[in-house]
């Protein structure tokens, strides 16, 4: 056909029918966030903790021998709790607008009605930010651990603490799953990413505030169940540090992170549809 | 003349809404047309005194509309934003505004009634608007336009999201309100809902007026486009025969079962053709048109992009 | 124009911001009277142990005409009009028989009259729980004079805000940066600079207290003239 | 394809106690059909029911031979859907966007954008697939709705409004469009409006959706059937005589002569008749054509509304 028809042609290209559509919605956002400077600044930010223990570890490695410098699994456990700032901030950057933006721009009607379903959408949101969140709590984590082994030319510290591996991986995954189950759970109630944004920040410095006040008020320790941030302390804690003497508040700390995360499945299984049923 | 500017401009910094406009608007409704961005909507909100002109003047009724609030006694507006109250009812929203034309209590939910009634929103009247379809949305709009029965009235796309028995009756509402004494302004970019309500038109393009007046009239003006005429007849050859014996025909075009004849002369065209299918002289002419005699050909001509 | 802005004033998150600031100052009253009560905790401020009487005159300041008071004519002062324009509301009110400063006006009466029948209550109370019958007498005499502060804080941030609200584009960002940003600045500042914030007025003797009230007057009409003068694009 | 693309077979949608759909049986065959009805009839809860996003409370539902409880994902993988509302996904090019939603579809990363430079010129958007949607006007927003439906090439094409707030050129343009893809390209097409005309442009199948049941379906040329003796006029030069002269024939008229009149004929006149009364009095007649019953009559006859025709001669 001498004259190739310009207008719309038909696509024979291949079509692979399940395609991971969660990983396409996480790719995206991830790249989507990449691109803005002021997000690869609070990621470089996050990470300046990390150079500093880098030094701490070097200066102890080489010069003083002093043990106060060299890598203890507190180190491992403060490293944790210091990013947590960060991963507050990481947070409420990327997860508020995560599905609040969506819902004010109608895309999640687009994203429905295409070959994905309702999970690999929610997959898809919450894999965006829990990357970033791993990124600067359990990748730096295990970077300092490989940087202590270079530093100290043996292996031995980390066959001295077995434990010290799966416990900052768990620890890290605690933190970061709690803080992206329940951002994007709250992004997906409304429309407005600043509400989204000030719903988490109210919650999380609020129920701090008042779980920190009270229990120096009434020197409980129950009150820490009030406030999931403190709640993660105090099970990250027990992680690192073995079981606490209350065994009792341990598990009711368990129970109330596995409560959150229910209730965020639940909102955003109830949130996240095609239609909203307007009485 | 009820509404009528002269010379009258608005410049946004260096953005033109409008240039130079000098037009009167009869009674009756008149259809206000134009693309994107033609300054339709600058010229009704000089209108309706939501903007001050930058030159010339904007008159309603004999009088300046800008800072002069009585006029609002006379003037309803229906802008096109989908704005409400949402927490309040619609009754509740119309008495309100009613409330601030100096209504008391009684008059104020009289008026409101009676305005839900003519856009058939007395049953909803008393649930939240924020729960209304587009289309309701769009009525009760019209409503506050009509509460305090005012003698012009401006309508920015009355008609956008109604459905189509909906659209029907509002036509028919605003050709009774028209017929009833009242000025009506109706833009829209539904050329063919335009037709149905009223052949006075004001087109615009570009901050400027381009046309105005009855449609026909402006398309018999147009004369790059000969004027056309589609004739359905048992013997079209006929027809085109005798018809080319007169000077009125341009050209002669043939399609199945009829034949199209383009004429610079109308007038005397139509006259000689109404007096040849009378006579029967070349058999049986069924249907005589001018296709490109409507809203759209004319804004099609005009507005050439 | 006032009932219709009565009535948007008591539906939605306007009256929902208006509580919370209300009932906030009276829980954290009963907090504190709970732990004076329990005798668990006693405050002790730089040495001097704090009875519940001076704990009064502080919160009073403190809470309600440094951050409640401010914090309330900030939102409501701004988002009056501003609100309605962004919301594109504004054209139905623009096309009624009546000069555009009475939307000023009925919507600044109204803000009044909701926020001092909120907050003037909420800081009785506090002051009935705070205060134990017993050295009650005395007090009376400073909680009234207190409540006068409150109540023309309320009137002169409401003015000033509804001024800005008229004025700028954005006045919310700005007017809580003028609240919680310049105005504990410039107090600290020497000289006339602390003159330059509504807060320095309010703490004075009954003189500032008139002129307060004059100036918020004067506020209000200014925002009236410039809602007149003004154009409104509603850009699409 | 001659199969029909959608069969419904009794499908019922409940949403708690509101009846969304009633009992829907249809056919649908392949070309382009419009879906009509009143707000709040069905019609978006109809497509999305298709689309697999509602479950129907009971009731089959093929489209494009799959059946849609079964496996939706891969109906929505031959389906694309242009929602009514501005739907686009936030801070992204046009190019980028068309290519997401073409990748979400099932493309590999490559051919999505490649396909999303095609798609995009072809609803015209060539020149501005660079810049960010949100600078994007009206029309172009309806444009790129569409282009992000097209991306993946569907076999079947649900368009919510398409002409929604467009300016004349605008509608044309988009109208030719949609004409185009239904008949040279043989994609199925399912357009739903209020606005009449662009779907008798558009589409030759009609579905008449009313309180969430069918009230009409069909063929728009059967259920017009044929005119009644009722015939469109307009003159110039009217005098009432004229009109006294043609009531006087029993060709009784309504409307005012500058305007569109309706003129019903008896049985046994013809045309010429007229022409004869208007040349005697010095009238031309400028506009004579039988009235064919539009497809708002068809809409309102199926809603059980009185024809315009006759509710015009009450008033």
């Amino acid at each position: 056909m001498p004259i190739h028809d310009q207008s719309y042609r038909h696509y024979t290209g291949e079509r692979a029918l399940h395609r991971r559509g969660w990983w396409v919605i996480a790719r995206n956002g991830m790249l989507a966030r990449l691109r803005e400077r002021r997000f690869l600044g609070l990621l470089l930010f996050a990470w300046s903790p990390f150079a500093l223990h880098a030094v701490q570890l070097y200066i102890g490695a080489t010069i003083v021998r002093a043990a106060f410098f060299g890598a203890s699994e507190e180190t491992f456990h403060t490293f944790l709790a210091q990013q947590r700032l960060f991963v507050f901030f990481i947070t409420i950057y990327v997860g508020a607008g995560l599905i609040a933006s969506d819902r004010q721009s109608n895309a999640l009607q687009l994203y429905l009605s295409k070959p994905i379903t309702r999970n690999a959408y929610i997959v898809g949101k919450l894999l965006t930010l829990a990357v970033f969140l791993a990124a600067v709590t359990w990748v730096p984590a295990m970077l300092l651990l490989v940087l202590q082994i270079l530093f100290s030319g043996s292996l031995d510290f980390v066959l001295d603490h077995p434990r010290l591996v799966p416990a900052i991986t768990l620890a890290a995954a605690l933190q970061v799953t709690l803080a992206a189950v329940t951002m994007v759970a709250l992004s997906s109630l409304s429309s407005s990413r600043r509400f989204a944004a000030m719903l988490y920040a109210g919650v999380v410095i609020f129920a701090g505030l008042l779980a920190t006040v009270l229990e120096a008020v009434t020197h409980n320790g129950a009150w820490v169940l009030i406030s999931p941030q403190n709640t993660l302390l105090f099970i990250n804690t027990a992680i690192f540090n073995g079981p606490p003497d209350n065994l009792a508040l341990l598990g009711s700390a368990g129970a109330a992170l596995i409560l959150l995360l229910v209730a965020s499945a639940v909102i955003l299984e109830r949130r996240v549809r095609a239609v909203d049923v307007v009485a | 003349m009820i509404v009528a500017t002269e010379h009258l401009s608005k410049w946004y910094g260096e953005v033109s809404g409008l240039n130079d406009v000098t037009v009167t608007v009869p009674e009756g409704v008149t259809g206000l047309l134009g693309p994107n961005g033609a300054g339709k909507s600058t010229f009704m909100k000089l209108v309706t005194g939501q903007l001050r002109p930058s030159t010339g003047s904007v008159r309603i009724f004999g009088e300046p509309i800008w800072g002069n609030p009585a006029q609002y006694r006379r003037l309803g507006f229906c802008p096109e934003q989908d704005a409400f109250y949402t927490n309040m009812t619609g009754r509740e929203w119309i008495e309100a505004l009613a409330g601030l034309h100096g209504m008391d209590g009684d008059s104020s939910r009289a008026a409101a009634t009676r305005a839900l009634d003519a856009v058939d929103l007395l049953d909803a009247a008393d649930r939240k608007i924020g729960g209304y379809s587009k289309g309701m949305r769009q009525r009760i709009k019209l409503a506050q336009a009509i509460a305090h029965d005012p003698a012009l009235l401006i309508l920015d796309e009355p008609l956008s999201g109604m459905d189509p028995l909906m659209r029907r009756r509002t036509i028919r509402l605003i050709k009774e309100w028209a017929r009833a004494g009242k000025t009506v302004v109706v833009s829209s970019h539904i050329l063919h809902e335009i037709e149905a309500m009223t052949s006075n038109i004001l087109l615009m393009h570009n901050g400027r007026i381009v046309a105005e007046g009855n449609v026909h009239q402006i398309r018999a003006l147009i004369d790059e486009h000969p004027h056309r005429v589609w004739i359905r007849a048992e013997d079209p050859q006929a027809v085109a025969r005798l018809l080319l014996s007169g000077d009125e025909v341009s050209s002669v075009k043939f399609d199945e079962g009829a034949v199209i004849v383009e004429t610079a002369r109308p007038d005397a065209f139509y006259t000689r053709l109404t007096s040849l299918a009378a006579s029967g002289e070349a058999g049986a002419i069924e249907e005589v048109t001018s296709p490109d005699d409507n809203l759209q050909a004319v804004f099609s001509y005009l507005v050439k992009e | 124009m006032f009932e219709l802005a009565l009535g948007e004033m008591l539906w939605g998150r306007r009256a929902v911001f208006m509580a919370v600031a209300a009932a906030v100052p009276v829980l954290l009253a009963l907090g504190l009277r709970l732990a004076f009560a329990s005798g668990s905790a006693t405050i002790v401020v730089n040495g001097q142990h704090l009875s519940p009487e001076t704990m009064f005159g502080t919160a009073i300041s403190l809470l309600y005409l440094r951050f409640i008071v401010p914090a309330l004519g900030v939102y409501y002062g701004t988002s009056m009009i501003a609100d309605e324009i962004e919301d594109k509301t504004i054209t139905y009110l623009f096309v009624r028989p009546m000069r555009r400063g009475a939307i000023v006006l009925g919507k600044y009466l109204a803000y009044l009259v909701c926020v001092l029948a909120a907050v003037l209550p909420s800081a009785a109370l506090v002051f009935v729980v705070m205060v134990p019958l017993a050295s009650m007498g005395p007090l009376v005499e400073t909680f009234v004079r207190h409540l006068e502060q409150i109540a023309v804080g309320i009137a002169a941030y409401g003015a000033v805000f509804v001024l800005a609200g008229v004025t700028f584009k954005r006045p919310l960002v700005g007017g809580l940066i003028f609240v919680f940003g310049w105005e504990p600045i410039a107090a600290a500042l020497p000289g006339y600079v602390a003159r330059l914030t509504v807060a320095h007025y309010l703490q004075g003797g009954i003189a500032d207290g008139i002129g307060l009230v004059l100036a918020s007057i004067g506020a209000v009409l200014l925002a009236m003239r410039t809602i007149e003068q003004r154009e409104y694009v509603l850009e699409q | 394809m001659n199969e029909p693309a959608v069969v419904l077979d009794g499908v019922s949608v409940h949403y708690g106690r509101h009846q969304a759909l009633r009992d829907i049986t249809a056919t649908l065959p392949t070309g382009a059909i419009g879906l009509l009805g009143p707000n709040g009839a069905g019609k978006s809860t109809l497509i999305k029911t298709l689309l697999g996003l509602v479950a129907p409370s009971s009731g089959r539902m093929r489209v494009l031979g799959y059946d849609v409880r079964e496996s939706p994902l891969d109906v929505r993988a031959r389906v694309g859907y242009m929602p009514e509302s501005d739907a686009h996904i936030p801070g992204m090019t046009a190019v980028a966007f068309v290519a997401y939603c073409g990748e979400l579809a099932g493309l590999p990363p490559a051919s999505a954008m490649q396909r999303a430079h095609e798609v995009l010129f072809y609803v015209g958007l060539g020149e501005a697939r660079y810049r960010n949607v949100e600078t994007y006007s009206t029309g172009m927003k309806q444009r790129i709705k569409l282009a992000q439906a097209l991306v993946h090439d569907p076999d079947l094409l649900f368009l919510d409004e398409p002409t929604n707030g467009m300016d004349p050129k605008g509608r044309d343009e988009m109208l030719a469009l949609v004409r185009d893809i239904a008949t040279a390209k043989a994609i199925t097409l399912i357009f739903s409006s209020h606005l009449l005309p662009d779907v008798e442009f558009a589409c030759d199948h009609v579905l008449v959706l009313h309180r969430g049941a069918l009230a009409a379906q069909g063929p728009i040329a059967t259920l017009k059937g044929t005119s009644a003796r009722v015939f469109e006029l307009r003159v110039k030069g009217a005098t009432p005589s004229f009109i006294d002269a043609l009531r006087g024939a029993g060709v009784d008229c309504d409307g005012e002569p500058v305007e569109l009149m309706r003129v019903y004929m008896p049985e046994n006149h013809r045309a010429q008749v007229l022409f004869q009364i208007a040349s005697q009095h010095g009238v031309q007649i400028r506009h004579l054509r039988a009235s064919v019953p539009s497809l708002e009559d068809v809409f309102a006859r199926a809603l059980g509304e009185p024809l315009e025709v006759a509710a015009d001669r009450q008033v």
